[in-house]
């Protein structure tokens, strides 16, 4: 049973200044399943829409981000919730932190500078939950931290005094505290060295491995993919391109991009001259038509500046959209 | 091998943070004892690597004579840089050495057109009298960074995407006809797709233009794919450095070895190695602080000594290694 | 600039208001140069009459048309707040700008006096001074001390402003595109500056009129010179409230309100407007 | 700690003192700029009123008034001498009320004021703060909308003018207060219940104007303060949280945007000082203001001088005070 189902979601941005109205199609026909306990990566650069996608799947839809089309329904065991019209107080008060919790990317901006990290943690359990006796509760939460790694005094410094990996370990054991069966991680280690990376991508995996939940992993970095997530969406421009488990996009990938994305990356010990690709991103605003990565697209064919290609399962939870693939199924 | 015919020589440079109020407050020794030069005949990539807070931006500070070191000299073309004062001297160093930024969307300023900076430079540095005759200039080095004048021309910085401003930032960089480029992180805000155009162009600008580039970063693969020579930074201090093949192929110093299998390969089959814990960093300053090897803390294979005082450094392999695991006595 | 001043006027409702507030301060003021009675001659008009179609504002005590004499006084009071304006953004641009970009010795020497200025209670001393110049005080001279206390506030913001410019690295690009300090302060940082310029200098007329107003009713400038001040003063003076002549001090009251209302509006839609994050949303980013 | 102290007290004080230094040079220095000499104007105000003086009285009257008002000697002495006095506490005589001192008279003026100062900027700035967050955080409530438009018109307006408006509305159009002074003319000042009635009576319209101006300066600084804070990463943290609005409201948002309403605060002083000052004299409250009016009307120079002086003190300590108080707001000043 999938723990989420968006179908053909469609979430644009509109902005009115003074006469001049814009419309961003940052996110044009996205549909995905999240199964229990799976890590599931989102690979994409900048200005693909992956970050409005999260938005809309952690119910953070403020103007001007607008839904216009599609429907994100979750499955938390029998409890329904159908995240496009869902009452906020239930939401705010049984959904959110409980089954679905956040985990930010700068995290030195996300904790309140103004109170000491334990009263963060008060803030969220009190409301949920509520706290008989703040010296126990104290207590607990400083076992739990350690579990993950956390001197105990961190519970009292401020965030200004902690290092970027430590509020980050901080930001995870505050969106792991009720054990939620979602965790949506938005790009959590790209502002950290690559030391500090790896030590909070293991605790994620090892959080993961524990409570069996699902964890939405957000991050450009493939690498990153490769060595963290089961399976891997590639989104490009507002729309999945490809979605695969990790062994088969990194092994046999059909998508252009898809291709592209893993062989520019340099590796040591490798030192052939690697491409890149021509042109840029496409500017959200008025996006090329058919598929939006047909401008820069190597093996573009006639049919890929006109139609947009529809996403074809090819088994085995492989599925891609270009009309290459289709060509060759044909 | 005298001093005239090296390009850049930086010997045992050292700078000192003061953190703190006005009396008391603790020292942060930012760069510690650092010193490399580049040859003037043979045009080389030298790629400054390590983490954040490990000191390698204030280092790019101390060649770009944005700061003075405390201790020590760097030596451009056989000039001391703390000595160059007078107007027409800085130009004369700016004609030689020019930087590119990190960040493309900061590089020039939003409310101006980015193709006046071309002009600005090559008028400023005596290549056109004026806009007219700056023109063919700009519209050459745009080419020779793969874009055209008409291309970019009349343009925002908002207007261009991240990869073409950094390549346009290069461009201007190389109008003064410059001996040395100091690139700051150039690739690390621009697309995974677009990084690759950037990176080649370095290369090129090294065979073509024979310029020499002091490449500063945090990301190992591309330094490997670019770079002939390479330092790994800690807290401050050269840990290793030496022909990158030497150092990230069969890395010595044990940090070396840690920020190497830190790096996730984008292969999955690579999985178990990665997964081993590894003790957590204590926070930046108290590292700075430690007697010793800074990395002795962390380090698998620490020995007493390592404490105690500073390590030397060590011949090994084909490049420097400052570790007492190879000092002739340990072996 | 007209395509400006039609966005403005379309979106802006603020705008709209000050426009007309303005509009009618300006004809007021534009008209002092026809009027028919001399604001330095008394006893012209019967007194005391209350507003009518020939004396719209009413008759003050002392015999004068206050409509005509108002004109005079919102002139007046307006070319003083512009030129105080004028002298101290002069001042808070010079200081602002200098000590934003040398930094150093320059830096904490400007600003521990500048910051001395802004927290000093500036009433006071101006009472001292116009106490003792009493009234040899003319609006000129006003102005120019005015102006000598209106400068520290702005001066911190132009400042603020300059040193988190000159952290961003197109600073260092122009630099290196070997550009003078002068003109990387004139072609990189003003126009980054200019909408705090444009809002402080609307901001310091707003302050200048205000204090002009409150030392002449004290009677400490120079009381035969019209002005809003000392409209007030004289309607005091003859004790307009308990005479029943309400109109003598309504009249100043009401055009002050439409002029600084009018101001004031006119600030904050224009600093909106030219705020740069505005204007790059406005270009698209 | 002692980083705190160094890098954030010792400084402070400095400035403090800065302050006071160049406040009391500046008025050292005016009047000896100024054309007319005091002592002249003194003496020929007297001459003027016609009584026969001989010379040598009038020669001792010179010799007499030039040491009261320290003219005496180089400007140097002057100067050191000017300093002398004032950190004796000796601010000369008063001329219009002559032998008492400037300070006694300083004395029993600023308590007035200080009541009538303290307890309108508080309330103005707790009131205006709060109403300002509650706008920006739910931005369609028509009440909001309302306070906002008012607050938007008032500002603007100078304290004299905002002053006499309200003099005119509640005194002469719809008589409620009193028309003017803090107690009716010749009551007996003591501390007992009906005196304290009839002052709270009495200083309700001025304290009513301060209060109007202030808050809708303190509600419009909050509004947009608010207004960027509401789309800090924190916040929105905090409702992905799912934390309820009320206390995000309270321990996020305002409790971030006050601390630049206290510097604020602190910036501000001096101008509210000037403004209490203005308002004291429309209302004929016996307050500094009421006494600057008098001076100025009296020709008195010294008292004049003496108030100038003691009013640049008093806002320079009170913004030390604010300093001092700030750290207890932000932790990241405490915690270097």
């Amino acid at each position: 049973m999938a723990l989420l189902d968006v179908q053909n979601l469609r979430a644009y941005y509109e902005t009115q200044v003074y006469g001049i109205s814009r419309t961003v199609r940052a996110v044009d026909g996205v549909s995905l399943q999240l199964l229990p306990n799976e890590i599931y990566g989102v690979a994409g650069e900048s200005s693909c829409g992956k970050t409005t996608l999260i938005k809309v799947l952690s119910g953070t839809v403020k103007p001007p981000l607008k839904i216009h089309d599609g429907t994100v329904h979750y499955q938390f065991g029998s409890y329904k919730v159908d995240m496009l019209h869902f009452d906020s107080e239930e939401l705010r008060h049984s959904v959110r932190w409980k089954e679905i919790s956040y985990v930010p990317q700068g995290s030195m901006s996300v904790l309140n500078p103004v109170r000491r990290i334990i009263r963060t943690f008060e803030d969220i359990v009190d409301t949920h939950q509520g706290i008989q006796d703040k010296k126990v509760f104290f207590n607990q939460m400083r076992d739990y931290v350690n579990k993950l790694g956390l001197p105990p005094d961190v519970l009292n410094a401020f965030p200004h005094q902690l290092s970027g990996g430590m509020r980050q370990r901080v930001a995870i054991a505050l969106a792991t505290v009720f054990h939620p069966r979602l965790i949506i991680a938005d790009e959590p280690t790209t502002a950290l060295d690559v030391v500090v990376q790896r030590g909070v991508l293991q605790l994620l995996k090892d959080i993961q491995a524990e409570s069996q939940n699902t964890v939405l992993l957000v991050t450009h970095d493939m690498a990153v993919h490769a060595n963290v997530a089961d399976r891997v969406a590639i989104m490009y421009a507002g729309r999945f391109v490809e979605e695969a488990p990790t062994k088969i996009i990194f092994g046999a990938s059909r998508h252009p991009y898809t291709q592209h994305l893993i062989h520019s990356l340099p590796v040591i010990g490798d030192k052939s001259s690697r491409a890149s690709l021509g042109g840029a991103p496409p500017n959200l605003a008025n996006p090329p038509n058919g598929c939006r990565f047909h401008p820069r697209c190597a093996q573009v064919l006639e049919i890929c500046r006109t139609q947009v290609p529809a996403m074809v399962d090819l088994g085995g939870r492989h599925r891609v959209a270009c009309h290459l693939v289709k060509e060759a199924t044909r | 091998m005298n001093a005239n015919d090296k390009l850049l020589d930086v010997q045992h440079v050292t700078q000192i943070f003061h953190i703190g109020g006005l009396i008391g407050g603790s020292r942060l020794v930012a760069v510690n004892d650092v010193s490399f030069s580049l040859d003037r005949a043979r045009p080389e990539i030298f790629t400054l690597a390590g983490e954040s807070g490990s000191g390698k931006t204030t280092l790019a500070h101390l060649l770009l004579h944005d700061l003075d070191p405390m201790k020590g000299q760097v030596l451009f073309e056989g000039r001391d840089v703390s000595q160059i004062r007078k107007r027409k001297q800085v130009m004369e160093f700016m004609k030689k050495v020019q930087p590119v930024f990190q960040n493309p969307f900061e590089t020039f300023n939003p409310l101006r057109r980015v193709e006046d900076y071309l002009y600005d430079t090559a008028i400023h540095f005596g290549r056109a009298k004026d806009h007219r005759t700056a023109a063919p200039i700009v519209d050459e080095v745009l080419r020779n960074v793969g874009l055209s004048l008409e291309e970019v021309s009349k343009r925002y910085p908002h207007e261009l995407s991240g990869g073409q401003i950094q390549r346009m930032s290069v461009a201007r960089a190389l109008i003064p006809q410059p001996d040395l480029i100091l690139a700051d992180e150039p690739v690390s805000m621009v697309d995974a797709s677009l990084r690759m155009a950037i990176v080649n162009l370095f290369r090129k600008l090294r065979d073509e233009n024979k310029v020499s580039v002091v490449y500063i970063t945090h990301d190992l693969a591309t330094a490997y794919y670019i770079s002939d020579r390479i330092a790994i930074m800690l807290r401050g201090n050269f840990v290793e450095s030496g022909p990158v093949e030497a150092v990230l192929d069969r890395p010595l110093h044990p940090y070396t070895q840690l920020l190497k299998e830190s790096l996730p390969s984008p292969n999955p089959s690579g999985l178990e190695s990665w997964a081993k814990h590894i003790a957590l960093g204590t926070t930046d300053v108290k590292e700075y602080g430690r007697v010793g090897c800074k990395f002795a803390g962390r380090c698998p294979r620490v020995m007493d000594i390592c404490t105690k005082a500073d390590p030397p450094d060590v011949q090994a392999d084909g490049r420097t290694v400052k570790c007492y695991l190879y000092a002739d006595g340990a072996k | 600039m007209l395509r400006v001043f039609r966005d403005l006027l379309k979106h802006d409702g603020r705008f709209r208001v000050a426009f007309v507030f303005l509009m009618a301060i300006l004809i007021l003021s534009t008209l002092s140069l026809v009027s028919p009675y001399d604001p330095g001659r008394t006893f012209k008009v019967p007194a005391d009459m209350p507003p009518s179609l020939e004396h719209p504002f009413g008759t003050s005590s002392r015999g004068q048309d206050i409509f005509w004499w108002m004109a005079f006084a919102v002139r007046n009071s307006l070319l003083l707040g512009l030129m105080t304006a004028f002298v101290s953004r002069i001042i808070a641009i010079g200081v602002g700008l200098v000590a934003g970009y040398r930094g150093g010795i320059i830096d904490r020497v400007l600003m521990s006096i500048n910051d001395s200025f802004v927290v000093m209670p500036v009433l006071p001393v101006l009472i001292l001074m116009s106490f003792l110049l009493r009234s040899s005080m003319s609006l000129f001279m006003l102005a120019f001390i005015m102006s000598l206390f209106g400068w520290p506030w702005d001066a911190r913001l132009i400042r603020a402003q300059v040193l988190s410019l000159k952290e961003r690295s197109f600073t260092q690009t122009a630099v290196y595109s070997g550009t003078g300090a002068f003109r990387i302060s004139l072609n990189e940082h003003l126009p980054f500056v200019l909408p705090v310029v444009f809002a402080t200098t609307i901001n310091n007329m707003l302050w200048s009129i205000g204090m002009e107003v409150t030392l002449s009713v004290l009677g400490l400038s120079n009381v035969t010179f019209p002005t809003i001040g000392t409209t007030i003063f004289w309607a005091n003076q003859h004790q307009a409230l308990v005479a029943g002549v309400w109109w003598w001090l309504a009249a100043p009251v009401v055009v002050a309100i439409v002029l600084f209302l009018g101001l004031y509006l006119l600030f904050s839609s224009i600093n909106e407007y030219i705020d740069p994050r505005t204007r790059l949303r406005r270009i698209g980013v | 700690m002692h980083k705190f102290v160094l890098g954030y007290l010792v400084p402070r004080f400095a400035q403090w003192a800065v302050v006071i230094f160049i406040g009391v040079t500046v008025t050292f220095i005016i009047p000896r700029l100024s054309p007319n000499d005091p002592v002249e104007r003194q003496i020929s105000q007297m001459m003027g009123t016609g009584a026969r003086i001989d010379p040598e009285a009038v020669e001792h009257m010179r010799a007499a008034l030039t040491e009261m008002y320290g003219l005496k000697g180089s400007g140097w002495q002057q100067y050191v001498a000017f300093w002398g006095r004032l950190l004796r506490g000796d601010l000369g005589p008063s001329l219009s009320t002559f032998p008492t001192p400037v300070t006694s008279l300083i004395a029993n003026a600023m308590p007035w004021t200080l009541g009538l100062l303290l307890t309108s900027v508080l309330i103005s700035w707790v009131l205006g703060n709060i109403l300002g967050a509650f706008a920006s955080y739910y931005p369609d409530s028509r009440f909001m909308g309302v306070i906002d438009v008012l607050s938007q018109a008032v500002r603007p307006i100078p304290y004299y003018v905002w002053s006499l408006v309200m003099l005119i509305m509640f005194a002469y159009v719809i008589k409620i207060f009193p028309f003017s002074g803090a107690y009716p003319p010749g009551t007996r000042v003591a501390l007992t219940p009906q005196f304290i009635v009839t002052v709270i009576e009495h200083s309700a319209l001025p304290a009513l104007s301060l209060v109007t101006i202030g808050m809708g300066g303190w509600f419009l600084g909050m509004k947009s303060l608010t207004s960027n804070i509401i789309s800090e990463d924190y916040v929105t943290y905090a409702e992905t949280a799912g934390l309820r609005e009320r206390k995000i409201l309270f321990n996020y948002v305002i409790r971030n945007a006050l601390l630049p309403q206290v510097t604020g605060l602190g910036l501000q002083l001096g101008s509210l000082f000037s403004g209490a000052l203005i308002l004291e004299i429309v209302f004929g409250y016996p307050g500094m203001g009421m006494l600057t009016f008098n001076a100025v009307i009296g020709n008195d120079y010294s008292l004049i001088m003496g108030i100038a002086i003691f009013s640049i003190i008093g806002v320079a300590t009170s913004v030390l005070i604010l300093d001092l108080i700030y750290p207890l707001f932000d932790p990241r000043v405490r915690h270097q």
